[in-house]
């Protein structure tokens, strides 16, 4: 069987997410309630959440987690992050023995720091620095996988349903201010834990749901600037075109979401002349970046989190709000389950982005 | 109203417009089995010399002479239309004489005849128009 | 003499049960083939003048006429074929460089036939192009590398000028000169109507059709036929012409009987003149030459019209579009071997450079290593026969298709690929006024526009099938092709996996 | 408003349809001396040649006055009173008009041949009720005289030829049609018409009649059984005697009004200009009497319209051999003749002033809109157009104003 990264393997999935604007920290159990009640939309081949602001004390450090498949690998790869970073605290991430999730990798957490000789050297900025050596760790030594490499975040994801990998990976036992969650249905049996969900470079981490079909125009286009889809999955390229619009090239989350899930020229025809020349340009200007097809995502940054349906909805999302909370999930069982209570509720329309970050935040 | 109209800068003087006014006024099915080994005599002709050709059939003017002058009725306007009923035609070509475009000609059974705009033959288009290979012939409203 | 004989190739057959003398082949055959028999009334052809170019047949009332293959043969030899000795012997006789028109026809591969597209099936939706929006257009021209903002943060639209397209086809060049004022009018009109480009070719502006600007390429080639500030500025883009499909490598030749009236005028040369165009630019022989002519045309344009470089897909294309992409131009136009001509040596024609699938699979790759296909927009043309030709090409990584042969046949041509003799009966490759009458713009701009509203709809009922809704998601996407009976290298070439091989 | 019409024939037809155009409510009211529904006066002879049945000779449909909501009255009238607008019937009864159309017609004209009150048979050839009582004469037996080889007396002729055992046909002209051919032409037409069976004697005129026979000026003596008169016609104007202008005919400008106010005049029994001599002129012909009194029509209904194209034109044919003429025979000529073919044209001043054709007259009507324009003859390629009548010999503007 061929795994992640040597065949394209489309999957239907199940989202979603919550963020606290005050910045108020809460367990990972929520979360866990929240995606398993979608039990169905996945099918245990692939589950994994993101939390944001899980490691306050050390929050100015890149937090990598690493697959191994063996301790040889693994101390290739550490020998690797030695001559590029100043690693300030490492560890086995704790899991709890499960009987549903088997077959687990090495899984390592090491706080960095970019060594401030190498990062001088490589004329990169610090970002940058860290997603060259996070692509030539996933492509130059085999056996090995950064897939958490943000600040005060990380990514726990495994092969198995949702709520299983929350358990394995003591979710409950994390306090964050926003956490994100899949559960994947592929359509055929990966037993690779790097081709779960969610995808994470730096500190943007997308779950996503749909099968978009302009995968490859977009994968050929976005290897044109650096990026390696090593996964060969949707949500990879997704994060490549999210990392290289907002980051690399400075477009705002809002202009993020008008190249991806562009507006149709009739709509931009009757816009406002100034609105109508911006979302003309953005779709000139990154064409090769419009996602097509289905898909539902939640992107977490930084500072906040942002969900965005394809421009025709071809997938369900739905937002919910209570006090300073938000929740955007897949169904509006899984919003229910943990606030039955909601001020709000409502489904986005297709391309219209829903951002919401850290009060005085900005995206 | 519709009329027949051609324009002579995209008539080719192919004369097809000619034939398949003859079929037209045959009701025929087949144009070979039609006109084969027939001289054909039909209600537009093409008038050509020196690589300039049109074809010309009844205008059917707002002030027809021909329908004025007729000396018995047989020649009227219906609809727009100036229609020759053949039972009443005595043949005195009183509207040939009076015709301007010499549209009007005599016909094999003894009458006149004269573009009925295929009123009498087929449904929406006339013969001609649909037979002209370039759109020289048309069949429109105009002003 | 008897060993200059050559039994004709082609027979009229006429059924005289069905003809009925109505003479309308012999008055519409400008190669004299028929002729009526007042005695007897009675048609009979000349075979040998024939060229089959089936305007008789098709403007037979009575479908008496059809054109047959002759079945003369010489002794059945697979090397030496009936052609090949007929050529031979053509040569023989006339110490000449064999004459030929229109594309390729030899028996070559045509990669669009072998490759299949993908449609959705259950794992995502498939969209009704009647229901839902389905976006075709196309933008062409270079693009920046970087965003800027003002200083109020706002997006501030640096783009070079833009060539905006309703669909992403284009009809190209093609010089009034080569064919007719009407079969130009006719283009010009259509691309009007459909909100897409013509292209002058090489032969100037015909006054008329300055109107048209919006919708015309002005096309600057090594001859400079008719090329001045007025013509330059009078399109939207510029178009410099190195090459030509169907006749890499060389030159171009219009004879002076056809260089009459108008056509003297607009190419700004001596009535009766040979308009003959250099094989190379002579002021071109390096790509840095080709940078300075990018800039000049631009300069002359105040850097208001996006510039073409068009070339012809030879060996190394790849490598020479990376030169043009570097040299300042904002689109590359790059035509396959099997692309139409008025006039070109036969043996050049079917023997010299490759097929546009694998010219452009390479030069799409090529830009893409090098990082720099986002900067240049891609055209490509060559035999674009359907509208799948196009989806596929767009899926292989063109921008946008040029067509040139299948839009005269939406106005009439039968390809009987014998333009060069000027007597073209379907009005489209002459000059004869008697000739140029039988193709009326009327009809031809809207054959044209059938044509290429009927591929539109096609093409957005293959991109809904793909799930695709705009057609930017589907350039340079390989995934939706498949190759049938294609060998690894091929395969590898293309950069397309096999039918039977999964995502 | 109240039209009154006296004539039921082309002119008066005529009237009701121009009326009708303008008016679709005013009182019409047609006045005719005759008790037939209109019918065709020039199918007369077609009616005993058998070519058409009675039936087909009527003008207008059987609905003609209903639908044109007109109210016809069978009654001769004997006067109009100007000044009181009435109409006085020889019923005595007076019919009130505002607007008036006088249509007489014409009118046989019989010379005072000495002896001629001993003829029993004798017909003139004008109504329906003449070819009845003609008609009730014929057998094959009989031998028929016809004075006047004209229109009427030739239409006559050949109508009757089947059914008579002899025609012969007398003429003080030297040449028979002599109003509308020249010398050569008619000589064309007379071989034809022999060539039937028909006699001619021409140059010379009756000198006396008896019971049966005729004795001519040179003494030759033509037995008949029956007389045909067919000499001449004369506009019928009494009506309008002491009330209107009356030259030859009834005078009528361009909109078909006479010196008298509210009262208009149409057809045989008028007089008008003839475009193509200048000069003012009968013209008894059924296309200008139905264009005149349509003319009228529009105009007494409060239109506009000036009929001012009339010219001479007949087209007639004798045994299958077609005659067309038209205009005036002055100025210079281009002639052709091959067989029973004939073609002469007559043009001065850059003008076609007239034609006649004989056997071919295909195109004809080319040639009556030259003379009928006034059609400077050097725009137009003139020497294409005598050789081949068509739209060809125009300008490409003109043919292209004319097409399109």
């Amino acid at each position: 069987m061929l795994r992640e990264g040597q065949i394209r393997i489309p999957s239907g999935c199940a989202i979603s997410g919550m963020i606290n604007k005050s910045g108020k920290r809460i367990s990972g159990e929520a979360i866990i309630k929240s995606i398993s009640v979608m039990h169905d939309r996945s099918n245990g081949l692939g589950g994994g959440f993101a939390a944001y602001g899980i490691y306050p004390e050390y929050k100015n450090y890149y937090a990598l987690h690493i697959f191994y498949d063996s301790v040889l690998v693994k101390k290739e790869c550490e020998e690797f992050l030695e001559r590029h970073f100043d690693i300030i605290n490492l560890s086995k991430i704790p899991t709890r023995k499960i009987k549903e999730i088997t077959d687990e990798p090495l899984i390592w957490r090491y706080f960095v720091t970019p060594l401030q000789t190498k990062l001088a050297s490589s004329q990169l900025d610090e970002r940058e620095f860290v997603t060259k050596c996070v692509f030539r760790v996933n492509t130059e030594i085999k056996g090995s996988y950064v897939f958490s490499s943000g600040k005060n975040m990380g990514v726990f994801k495994a092969v198995g349903f949702p709520e299983d990998v929350g358990r394995f990976y003591k979710l409950e036992e994390y306090e964050g201010w926003c956490f994100t969650a899949h559960g994947r249905y592929p359509t055929n049996t990966p037993g690779w834990w790097g081709g779960a969900h969610p995808f994470a470079l730096l500190d943007y981490s997308v779950v996503h749901n749909g099968e978009i079909s302009s995968y490859d125009a977009n994968r050929r286009a976005i290897e044109m600037y650096d990026y390696k889809c090593t996964l060969l999955t949707d949500t990879e390229v997704i994060t490549y075109i999210i990392d290289y619009l907002h980051r690399k090239k400075g477009l705002t989350l809002n202009e993020v979401a008008s190249v991806i899930a562009a507006p149709f020229w009739k709509t931009i025809e009757n816009m406002k002349p100034e609105e109508r020349d911006t979302h003309e340009y953005l779709r000139m200007m990154f064409s090769a970046q419009l996602i097509n097809g289905p898909f539902s995502i939640l992107v977490g940054f930084e500072g906040g989190v942002m969900a965005l349906n394809d421009r025709l909805k071809l997938r369900s999302m739905v937002v919910g709000e209570k006090d300073d909370t938000v929740y955007i999930a897949s169904e509006e069982a899984a919003i229910r389950i943990i606030e039955p209570n909601l001020d709000n509720i409502w489904a986005p329309k297709g391309g219209q982005p829903v951002i919401v970050c850290l009060n005085g935040g900005d995206a | 109203m519709k009329r027949v109209y051609v324009n002579e800068k995209w008539c080719l003087g192919c004369h097809l417009c000619e034939y398949h006014c003859a079929f037209a006024g045959t009701n025929g099915k087949d144009m070979a089995r039609s006109l084969k080994d027939i001289k054909i005599n039909p209600k537009i002709k093409i008038e050509e010399k020196d690589g300039v050709s049109f074809a010309v059939s009844c205008r059917h003017c707002h002030e027809p002479l021909c329908v004025k002058g007729c000396i018995t009725g047989a020649l009227s306007v219906s609809g727009g239309v100036i229609t020759i009923d053949h039972n009443r035609c005595v043949s005195c070509y009183t509207c040939i004489l009076s015709c301007p475009y010499g549209a009007i000609s005599p016909s094999d059974d003894g009458a006149v005849q004269k573009c009925e705009l295929c009123v009498k033959t087929s449904k929406g288009t006339p013969a001609c128009v649909e037979g002209c290979p370039n759109g020289a012939i048309v069949f429109e409203e105009r002003g | 003499m008897a060993v200059n004989f050559l039994y004709p190739d082609y027979e009229v057959a006429r059924n005289y049960d069905r003809c009925i003398s109505c003479r309308a082949c012999e008055r519409q055959c400008a190669n004299e083939v028929h002729e009526y028999l007042e005695d007897s009334n009675k048609m009979v052809c000349d075979d040998a003048k024939c060229v089959n170019c089936h305007r008789c047949v098709s403007l037979c009332p009575t479908r008496a006429l059809k054109i047959v293959k002759s079945n003369n043969t010489y002794k059945e030899n697979q090397n030496w074929t009936g052609k090949t000795i007929n050529e031979l012997y053509r040569q023989a006789n006339s110490g000449g460089v064999l004459l030929s028109s229109m594309g390729n026809p030899e028996n070559y591969p045509v990669y669009f036939d072998k490759i299949l597209i993908n449609a959705s099936q259950v794992t995502n939706p498939s969209i009704d192009p009647l229901r839902e929006p389905m976006e075709t257009k196309v933008f062409l021209g270079a693009k920046p590398q970087d965003i800027e903002r003002n200083e109020k943060g706002q997006i501030v639209n640096n783009l070079p000028p833009q060539i905006s397209l309703s669909m992403p086809i284009m009809f190209s060049a093609m010089s009034y000169g080569s064919i007719s004022y009407n079969a130009h009018e006719s283009l010009a009109r259509a691309a009007e109507k459909l909100g897409i480009l013509y292209n002058t070719g090489e032969g100037g502006l015909h006054e008329d059709f300055y109107r048209y600007g919006k919708n015309t390429i002005v096309q600057v080639a090594s001859g400079r036929f008719g090329v001045h500030p007025e013509y330059l500025n009078s399109g939207v883009a510029v178009e410099i012409k190195i090459g030509q499909g169907a006749k890499p490598g060389i030159g171009g030749h219009l004879p002076g009987a056809k260089i009459v009236g108008d056509i003297s005028r607009t190419r700004m040369i001596p009535e009766r003149s040979d308009a003959i165009s250099p094989a190379p630019h002579h002021d071109i022989y390096s790509i840095e030459d080709l940078r300075q002519l990018v800039f000049s045309l631009k300069e002359a344009t105040d850097y208001k019209k996006p510039v073409i470089v068009k070339i012809a897909a030879v060996h190394n294309v790849a490598a020479i579009a990376s030169g043009i992409a570097r040299s300042g131009a904002d689109i590359i136009a790059i035509d396959g071997f099997r692309g139409g001509t008025g006039a070109a040596p036969t043996r050049i024609r079917d023997h010299v450079g490759i097929p546009i699938e694998l010219a452009l699979a390479g030069v799409d790759k090529r830009l893409r290593d090098e990082g720099i296909r986002g900067n240049v927009s891609l055209v490509i043309g060559g035999s674009i026969r359907s509208s799948a030709d196009i989806v596929k090409a767009v899926a292989l990584g063109a921008d946008c298709v040029y067509i040139a042969t299948s839009a005269l046949l939406a106005l009439g041509c039968h390809l009987c690929r014998s333009c060069h003799g000027g007597k073209c009966n379907w009005g489209i490759a002459t000059q004869v006024p008697e000739l140029v009458k039988r193709l009326n713009p009327d009809i031809g701009y809207k054959r044209l526009v059938n044509l290429l509203t009927a591929w539109q709809h096609e093409i957005m009922e293959m991109m809904g099938g793909m799930g695709i809704n705009s057609i930017e998601s589907l350039r340079g996407n390989r995934l939706m092709l498949r190759g049938v009976g294609l060998n690894e290298k091929e395969l590898e070439i293309l950069g397309i996996k096999h039918a039977g091989e999964g995502l | 408003m109240k039209y009154v019409i006296i004539g039921n024939s082309a002119a008066g037809i005529g009237t009701v349809e121009g009326i009708r155009q303008v008016d679709k409510d005013g009182e019409i009211t047609v006045i005719s001396n005759e008790p037939h529904h209109t019918y065709s006066r020039p199918l007369i002879s077609y009616l005993l040649l058998g070519k058409v049945t009675e039936e087909k000779m009527k003008y207008r449909s059987d609905d003609f006055y209903e639908k044109n909501k007109a109210r016809f009255i069978h009654a001769a009238a004997n006067e109009i009173d100007a000044k009181t607008k009435q109409v006085v019937l020889d019923n005595g009864e007076r019919v009130n008009f505002d607007k008036l159309l006088v249509a007489t017609g014409s009118s046989a004209f019989v010379p005072p041949f000495e002896g001629l009150a001993l003829v029993k048979d004798k017909f003139t050839f004008m109504s329906l009720d003449d070819a009845h009582k003609l008609n009730d004469a014929l057998a094959p037996n009989k031998k028929v005289l016809i004075i006047g080889a004209g229109l009427i007396g030739l239409k006559c002729a050949e109508g009757i030829l089947k059914r008579v055992a002899h025609i012969t046909v007398i003429d003080l002209a030297p040449r028979i049609l002599s109003s509308i051919l020249d010398d050569e032409g008619a000589k064309v037409v007379q071989s034809h018409i022999e060539s039937k069976g028909i006699e001619f004697k021409l140059s010379g005129g009756v000198k006396t009649f008896e019971a049966n026979a005729a004795i001519l000026d040179n003494g030759q003596k033509i037995d008949f059984d029956i007389l045909v008169l067919a000499v001449g016609v004369r506009p019928n104007t009494a009506l309008l005697k002491d009330i209107a202008y009356i030259d030859r005919g009834i005078a009528v400008n361009g909109k078909s009004e006479t010196s008298a106010p509210y009262i208009y005049a149409a057809g045989d029994c008028t007089q008008t200009y003839d475009v193509s001599s200048g000069q003012n002129k009968i013209m008894a012909l059924l296309p200008n009497a139905y264009m005149q009194g349509e003319c009228a029509g529009l105009n007494m209904a409060g239109g506009e319209k000036n009929f001012n194209k009339a010219i001479p034109m007949n087209a007639i044919g004798f045994f299958g051999l077609h005659v067309v003429t038209a205009g005036n025979y002055s100025g210079d000529t281009y002639f052709k003749a091959d067989g029973n073919n004939y073609k002469r044209l007559f043009y001065s001043d850059n003008k076609l002033n007239g034609y006649i054709l004989i056997g071919n007259v295909e195109k004809a009507g080319i040639y009556t809109s030259l003379i009928r324009e006034r059609t400077p003859l050097d725009s137009i390629d003139f020497a294409l157009v005598c050789e081949k009548p068509g739209l060809m010999a125009f300008t490409k503007e003109d043919r292209m104003a004319k097409l399109s």
